[in-house]
């Protein structure tokens, strides 16, 4: 085929990607994921059958970076929160505190503590959903078990009816709180420079304690379903500690003054992969650390740490790719900042032999971590008398210009940057979503398990799981979604020998079953 | 049922005339065009009047209607101020073409092929000197074309093949 | 498989937040679980288009498809659902109108690509590399799907049966759409299954509206302090709320900040941003040009504001690009 | 809307119709060919081309197309709508179908007598015939809404003008509610003199036509009142009328001031409006010999009473069983309906203490025209004797004309009456005084019947007449109260300065206070100088664009009392065709709301300029009498939920569409 081709041919061959003609002439793996978009895996196998390249693709792009351009500031954070209706309350916050300081306006301290409250109640719920209905089953069922019970069913067959529905009602009166305090739990709307549009009122107040405190309670008894189904179970550590799953990555993460998480607000921290100090920066000095890297393969961007560069897809000391999201945030921390959560977090590290942990399963047992500290935090700030302060507002009065605003989302560092004109309208804008952090050790990992576990065109059964699985534990946003209904992920292999003769399909269907062909 | 349509000429090399779609309210600029009539006046023949009541019942989606069917210039007509058969529909008028007129700038149709003037019934003359000067206008810019490229879509028989 | 109705979900370009809204059904979930057998959710089930091309034409009951159509695969996808299923679902306000996605339509994929690979603060691309449908690897390719100059709603790229609006559709809307095509008896092809009425009437602070509303000048939500019981327009903010259809519950009125149109317009008016700036500037006060040019600056974004998820469904549609905007 | 749902009422025939118009539409635009592509549009079942659409033959085709092809919607191409619009109508109606069922294209006055080049002028003739076919087919069927009126009238001012057209409509037998707002009808003329050019008394000519109002059963005279406010539309106007407080029982007072007499200030000590502060009058007082009604009236600022509720009260004592006199009185209502009302709210006079250099309010001897009136006047202050203030009587007067007229810095226009009244006042002073009169006038106007002999008449007396405008008033030396008039003679084209003893400023005429209250209460329009605007300035002069609502006299611009009394005659005469039909037809070209689909969002209300829209249970709905169909709100209604018959949205889409060819 030339190089040149015309726009049409390269969009016939475009459409092929979905193809399934096209599918069958390698192994891929069509979706796994969705940051925008569903994510794409091809493998490359060389001469002797064994995996010469395996490509992470991102196959979507929507452009929010220039459109908008032209937009008034004030609406960034209902627009930007469309980039993900998964966690759009991140998104929302991210941009929300960004027109703070784009206007140099600072919050009522009962509007800061409605924000963090809403954001609190957002992390539960969204750790709870990957917990039980995404990630957790791996581990809750088992990730030997047949792909038809790995689900949320699964996990209720496991851990009993009224857990389901535990799960469920907890996870619904959390997204009251954010639909009272936020307007909308699916993209939210409270957010405004110098504060939040609407104060709480008592009535509400004392629902959302009552809810906090359940959520604390709920937290508490997940932490205890993973000590007893995973920590009990010696084959399921052996697999979190397992090689294919471990890079030896930067971690990045915002920490409050005592370099303990905070997911609100704070200093970006990023360590070693010895876990030492490398750096600690106010969002706004984001551009001196943070870069993204392009590959003509795939619409999504490879983040990387500026001063140390891009070095490929290779992970150690000397590459500047880092990681971040539960395990990473743990890693780049000195502690949590509540007494469960610090517990739990000793725990984590006393069994997997201290700091850092380099494997990219331990994600689930991080995630649990983070589950109690958001608890415990929303009990705190729900308890807050401050919190019904009538004083939400500040009306900015500088002229803006330029603004950052930087939180933890369940699933990393989330940067929201903007440049305006004096009259508050966005000339520039700059995001740095929080599965981008991570895109490149994704693309590692998904590259080490395949090597791993693929030679001389023979390809174990295993693969599929385990590549999934790798890919899962990032909770790389609606792709952990493939575990929310009966079924599992279809994954197609397909073995192609360089001379592009097919060696062998392997097909595992939605009821799980695995076929030859 | 398909009807007869005239077949568009592309580029003013091979005579291609702007097409303009005027809205004029029945009180003044209607007259006024009747008058330009009875006086034997003459002038560009591109414009296709509407009329209706008052300015102040052009919706601003009869003019988008038109930009996105083809028309390459609007016009709309009405009362001097004070002159309104209905006290103020012209006030209104004018406050909804200067917004319009800015959504369409912002959608990349330039500010001279949208146009409002007050032309009372007297004023034969102004609404000829209009007309050719708007028609003058529009040729200078050229065709407005507005429909989303077609390279963006390929035939859906092209999909079948390649889906195929 | 039983012989329940089959039912298909797909998603275009789109943010999983209609994914998120069939999940915050919440315990209803599994009642629609129990009603169908969902043959086809690439979050969930087998992928290959092959199985959903063996299907027989028509064999799927109702297709829901959320999100834009912006690439060649999406349209692709578009197009097989049509012919699989019997009843095509626009869900959410992309498939709708476009959604806030559209409002690239200002732009085209050049500008875009360039904004996001070459011209993006923190991008460093020597090279000027840019994703390509079609990536050379050993003579073989690696490819990605098209993206298209412009973004499209589900009905621009094939014909669709019913419309669920909003950003997100709320579950009561979803839930009531589903029992009505469940139940068989269906309402006349093109209907929006909401309420044909705009927002104001189930409005809770209607009345605090003045008969002669006036202004002189409208305000930006972060300019002013927002009164939690009176009409939003009252105030002078820029509610979308008279120009948009009902059904969501006036969430966005009830978290105090103004409508801002997701659920896109009423029957009866072909662009949502064209019949609402008539209505606007009609309360406007200004009386000569300038002022009126005066009072006008108070809209800084007509466009992202009228066309908020609308862009691509309006009569216009996209920016006519001219070489000033390359 | 999807196109899908544009489907309309199908596809009805359709009868198109090219007119040649002789060689007026055929030399310049291929009728035939425009009748042949009419003929491929969809839907169309005859066309036809014929030399003259508009004449018997011409319409008789539509007619018996109708009847004989079952047409059921008709396109004419001819001249313009303003013409012939009515003609087809009637034949499409007369074919049998409804009149709406019709659409004029206009390939005359805007195609074939614009443009020269043929190919180019039918092109635009298919382009207009295509959309025109493209419309028709949803047109609906449309009726002419009859609305009942109410067969009472009111007049509002109880000058000359209101009398007249009352009394006019009263003896048609109408009942007329005539509104004064002050104690007694008569206005301005009431205070005249004499009446130029003829120099009848004033009083001898209106006193009998102000009993007759009192007298006539089909008047109800109300003065002391106002309108307070104007609901419903023409043919039943509701009318809320404002009584003020005479503190006298109307009906119970027989006009023998005897209260007048016993009261307790033995003179008059408060200024006598009537005869502008030229005398003194008492708390208790009838405005003037002649008033109607004859009953005194009580001012509430004068009185003890009032003042201390301490007073002897000797008025109520005087009065005794007659029991008239009741302090307790306070502002009541009424509210009537009528079918037509005529203003007839009169004018002010000029204050020339806007223009001081007259010395108007400085210098003790300089009057105004008005005050001179009541001097001359028998019954007036000095019972008819010119006695300057200084008690002196004038042996030399200067009539200043223009005063207030025909200047930049006051009124541009020309009060119209002030020359005439001038020469008036001029020949009663001379008469009376054997006085040196000097006119300083710009122009003398004297246009009208016996006007012009007049001012021969006047002249001949021996009046000087100096042509030029006083520049400065100015106190001779050495205290002798008379003042020197400085002016430029532009005939002898030199200054004069003439010493006189009194001046008269001839003030001229302005809009009432209140115009633009009253204005608004009735909803109609003023035009330049502040004067009510009439429908059209020749064609329509009694009229005003809100239907129902007339006007009589100077309040619609200067005028002598003959034009006044002719104007009220006409505006009675067009009241009364009104309500004597019996009902009103409206256009139905109206606004309507669908209900069912308004939210109530309040947008479309205060865009009406006639408050047809109103909120009913929550939703817009539009008086169809009130509408004038002009469309605003439908283009504003956020939701489409309002409508305009014969404009529809898909009408005029449709014509887009239709008049874009390759769309």
């Amino acid at each position: 085929m030339p190089e040149e081709m015309t726009t049409q041919e390269a969009w016939r061959l475009g459409s092929q990607g979905a193809g399934a003609a096209y599918a069958r002439r390698r192994i891929t793996i069509d979706p796994i994921t969705r940051l925008e978009g569903h994510g794409k895996i091809d493998i490359f196998l060389d001469e002797a059958g064994d995996v010469e390249r395996a490509y992470f693709q991102v196959p979507e792009l929507r452009g929010f970076e220039k459109f908008a351009q032209g937009r008034p500031a004030e609406d960034m954070p209902q627009i930007t929160s469309r980039i993900c209706g998964v966690c759009p309350t991140a998104h929302h916050m991210a941009a929300t505190k960004a027109l703070d300081a784009l206007y140099k306006v600072d919050p009522p301290p009962a509007a800061k503590k409605i924000r963090e409250l809403v954001y609190s109640a957002f992390m539960v719920e969204d750790h709870a959903l990957h917990f039980y209905f995404l990630g957790g089953p791996d581990f809750v069922v088992g990730p030997e078990a047949p792909a038809a019970q790995r689900n949320i069913l699964g996990v209720i067959a496991a851990v009993g009816g009224e857990v389901g529905l535990r799960v469920i009602t907890m996870r619904r009166r959390l997204r009251e709180i954010i639909t009272l305090a936020g307007g909308k739990a699916i993209h939210p709307v409270l957010g405004l420079p110098g504060g939040v549009a609407k104060r709480v009122t008592a009535e509400q107040q004392a629902q959302f304690k009552e809810t906090a405190a359940d959520a604390v309670d709920f937290a508490r008894f997940t932490l205890g379903v993973f000590r007893s189904v995973v920590l009990a179970n010696p084959a399921y550590v052996d697999l979190i500690v397992s090689d294919a799953f471990t890079h030896r990555t930067y971690y990045m993460g915002l920490m409050d003054e005592q370099n303990r998480p905070n997911f609100y607000d704070g200093r970006v921290r990023v360590v070693t992969p010895e876990g030492a100090e490398w750096a600690t920066f106010p969002a706004a000095n984001y551009l001196d650390f943070v870069a993204e890297h392009v590959e003509p393969w795939s619409y999504v961007k490879f983040c990387y740490l500026k001063p140390l560069g891009w070095h490929g897809f290779t992970d150690g000391a000397e590459s500047g790719i880092y990681s971040v999201a539960p395990l990473a945030r743990l890693n780049a921390a000195d502690g949590m900042a509540t007494p469960l959560a610090q517990e739990a977090y000793e725990e984590l590290y006393a069994t997997l032999g201290g700091k850092p942990v380099h494997h990219t399963l331990a994600n689930h047992w991080a995630r649990v971590v983070e589950l109690l500290y958001a608890a415990e935090r929303l009990k705190e700030l729900a308890d807050d008398p401050e919190l019904i302060d009538t004083n939400v507002r500040t009306l900015p009065t500088a002229t803006p210009r330029e603004g950052v605003g930087v939180v933890e989302a369940p699933r990393g560092t989330l940067y929201h940057h903007y440049v305006t004109d004096s009259n508050g309208i966005v000339e520039q804008a700059n995001l740095i979503v929080a599965t981008q952090n991570n895109s490149a050790r994704i693309a590692m990992s998904v590259e080490k398990a395949a090597k791993g576990l693929i030679s001389k065109g023979r390809v174990s059964e295993g693969i599929l799981n385990k590549v999934e699985m790798a890919f899962r534990a990032y909770d790389p946003c609606l792709g952990c979604a493939t575990h929310s209904l009966p079924g599992s992920m279809p994954l197609v292999l397909a073995v192609r020998g360089s001379d592009g003769t097919t060696l062998s399909v392997l097909r595992r269907d939605s009821d799980g079953s695995l076929h030859r062909e | 049922m398909p009807e007869p349509t005239e077949k568009p000429q592309e580029s003013a090399a091979d005579g291609w005339e702007p097409k303009i779609v005027a809205f004029f309210c029945n009180w003044c600029t209607y007259l006024a065009a009747d008058l330009a009539g009875t006086s034997r006046m003459k002038y560009a023949p591109n414009a296709r009047v509407i009329r209706v009541m008052c300015s102040g019942r052009v919706d601003p989606q009869f003019v988008m209607e038109a930009f996105a069917n083809g028309a390459e210039g609007v016009l709309v007509g009405g009362c001097h101020f004070g002159d309104c058969h209905y006290q103020s529909g012209n006030h209104k008028a004018l406050r909804r073409f200067r917004l319009l007129q800015r959504v369409l700038m912002g959608m990349g149709i330039e500010k001279e092929r949208i146009r409002i003037e007050w032309i009372s019934a007297a004023e034969a003359d102004k609404l000829r000197d209009v007309m050719n000067d708007m028609v003058a206008r529009l040729k200078a810019l050229g065709p407005l074309h507005l429909e989303v490229p077609a390279e963006g879509f390929p035939e859906v028989a092209d999909l079948a093949e390649v889906t195929a | 498989m039983s012989d329940k109705p089959k039912v298909a979900f797909y998603w275009c370009s789109s943010c999983g937040g209609c994914e998120e809204a069939v999940v915050d059904l919440a315990e209803k979930i599994l009642d629609v679980v129990a009603a169908v057998d969902i043959v086809f959710w690439p979050v969930a089930l087998d992928f290959k288009k092959a199985d959903v091309e063996a299907m027989e034409d028509g064999s799927i009951l109702a297709a829901f498809v959320n999100g834009s159509i912006r690439t060649t695969e999406q349209e692709e996808m578009a197009h097989l659902l049509r012919r699989k299923a019997k009843v095509l679902v626009a869900f959410g306000s992309c498939a709708h109108l476009g959604g806030i996605p559209a409002l690239a339509n200002l732009w085209d994929r050049e500008a875009i690509f360039r904004a996001v690979y070459l011209e993006n603060v923190s991008t460093d691309n020597p090279d000027g590399v840019l994703p390509s449908v079609s990536t050379p690897h050993n003579g073989d390719r690696v490819t990605l799907p098209g993206f298209y100059d412009t973004v499209r709603a589900l009905d621009q790229v094939t014909s669709v049966d019913y419309y669920i609006p909003g950003c997100a559709p709320t579950p009561n809307i979803i839930a009531g759409a589903v029992q009505t095509l469940l139940s068989g008896d269906l309402p006349p092809a093109g209907t929006v299954l909401t309420p044909d009425i705009a927002l104001c009437e189930e409005c809770p602070r209607l009345d605090t509206k003045p008969q002669d509303l006036s202004l002189e000048r409208f305000r930006r939500p972060h300019e002013i302090l927002i009164d939690e019981d009176t009409c939003l327009l009252a105030q002078g903010l820029l509610c979308m709320g008279p120009a948009t259809r009902t059904g969501c519950g006036q969430l966005c009125i009830n978290g105090n900040m103004p409508c801002t149109g997701c659920f896109g317009p009423t029957s009866k008016v072909r662009d949502q941003g064209g019949k609402y700036l008539s209505a606007l500037a009609s309360m406007l006060s200004a009386l000569d040009d300038e002022a009126i040019e005066k009072a006008l600056d108070s809209i800084p974004d007509p466009i992202g504001t009228f066309y908020r998820y609308g862009l691509a469904g309006s009569l216009l549609r996209r920016r006519k690009m001219t070489p000033v905007d390359a | 809307m999807k196109p899908a749902e544009r489907g309309g009422n199908g596809q009805p025939k359709i009868g198109v119709y090219v007119c040649h118009c002789g060689t007026n539409i055929a030399a310049t635009v291929d009728v035939e060919a425009v009748r042949s592509y009419a003929e491929g549009l969809p839907g169309v079942k005859v066309a036809r081309a014929y030399k003259y659409m508009c004449s018997d033959p011409g319409q008789e085709l539509i007619k018996e197309d109708i009847r004989a092809n079952g047409l059921e919607r008709v396109v004419v191409a001819s001249c313009s709508p303003n013409l012939h619009e009515a003609t087809f109508r009637r034949a499409t109606a007369e074919g049998g179908i409804n009149p709406y069922y019709f659409h004029m294209v206009n390939i005359r006055e805007q195609d074939s007598w614009v443009h020269a080049d043929m190919a180019a002028a039918t092109r635009k003739a298919n382009d207009l015939m295509r959309a025109a076919v493209h419309r028709v087919r949803f047109h609906k069927p449309l009726e002419r809404a009859r609305v009942s009126i109410s067969p009472a009238v009111m007049v509002v001012g109880g000058g000359i003008a209101g009398i007249h057209a009352a009394l006019t409509m009263a003896n048609a037998g109408k009942h007329v509610y005539l509104v004064e707002r002050e104690p007694s009808i008569g206005g301005h003329m009431a205070q005249f003199d004499k009446t130029f050019p003829t120099l009848d008394c004033a009083a001898c000519i209106l006193t009998p036509k102000m009993t007759e109002v009192r007298s006539n059963p089909n008047i109800t005279l109300w003065t002391m009142a106002e309108v307070d406010r104007v609901d419903g539309y023409v043919g039943a106007f509701r009318v809320t009328v404002r009584h003020k407080p005479r503190f006298i029982v109307e009906d119970a007072c027989v006009g023998c001031m005897e209260c007048i007499e016993a009261c307790v200030f033995q003179r008059g000590k408060f200024p006598d409006e009537f005869n502008f502060g030229l005398n003194m009058r008492k708390p208790v007082y009838i405005p003037f010999p002649q008033a109607v009604p004859q009953v005194v009236v009580i001012d509430q600022e004068a009185c003890i009473e009032f003042r201390t509720g301490r007073c002897k009260k000797t008025c109520v004592e005087v009065c005794a069983d007659r029991n008239a006199i009741d302090f307790t009185q306070t502002e009541t209502f009424d509210t009537v309906e009528v079918g037509a009302v005529i203003l007839a709210t009169g004018f002010k006079t000029f204050d020339p203490k806007r223009t001081p250099s007259y010395g108007y309010g400085v210098y003790p001897n300089v009057y105004t025209a008005m005050e001179l009136e009541r001097l001359v006047n028998s019954s007036g202050p000095t019972e008819g004797h010119v006695t300057l203030r200084d008690g002196r009587t004038p042996e030399t007067v200067g009539i200043l004309h223009c005063i207030g007229s025909r200047d930049v810095n006051t009124n541009e226009y020309c009060s119209r009456v002030c020359c005439m009244y001038s020469l008036k006042l001029a020949h009663l002073v001379k008469e009376k005084t054997g006085a040196e009169i000097y006119n300083f006038y710009i122009d003398i106007r004297a246009p009208g019947k016996g006007m012009e002999e007049f001012y021969n008449r006047v002249a001949e007396e021996g009046v000087h007449f100096i042509r030029g405008k006083v520049a400065d008033v100015y106190p001779e030396a050495g205290n002798t109260g008379r003042v020197i008039l400085q002016a430029e003679d532009t005939l002898l084209g030199r200054v004069r300065k003439i010493p006189v003893d009194m001046v008269v400023l001839a003030t001229g005429l302005e809009p009432q206070a209140d115009v633009e209250a009253v204005r608004r209460t009735f909803n109609i329009t003023c035009a330049g100088g502040g004067f009510f605007m009439e429908r059209h300035p020749k064609l329509a002069p009694v009229s005003t664009f809100t239907d129902g609502i007339f006007l009589a006299g100077a309040c619609q611009g200067p005028k002598d009392i003959p034009d006044t009394v002719a104007q009220a005659g006409a505006a009675a005469a067009e009241a009364l065709a009104l309500v004597d039909r019996g009902y009103v037809e409206m256009e139905p070209t109206t606004a309507y709301v669908m209900r069912e689909e308004c939210s109530g969002c309040k947008t479309c209300i205060p865009l009406c300029p006639y408050t047809a829209i109103t909120r009913v249970d929550g939703k817009a709905e539009i008086n169809p009498v009130l509408c004038k169909g002009c469309g605003t709100c439908v283009a504003a209604c956020p939701s489409g939920s309002i409508r305009q018959n014969l404009f529809e949205d898909e009408e005029i889409y449709e014509e887009i569409l239709g008049v874009l060819a390759h769309a």
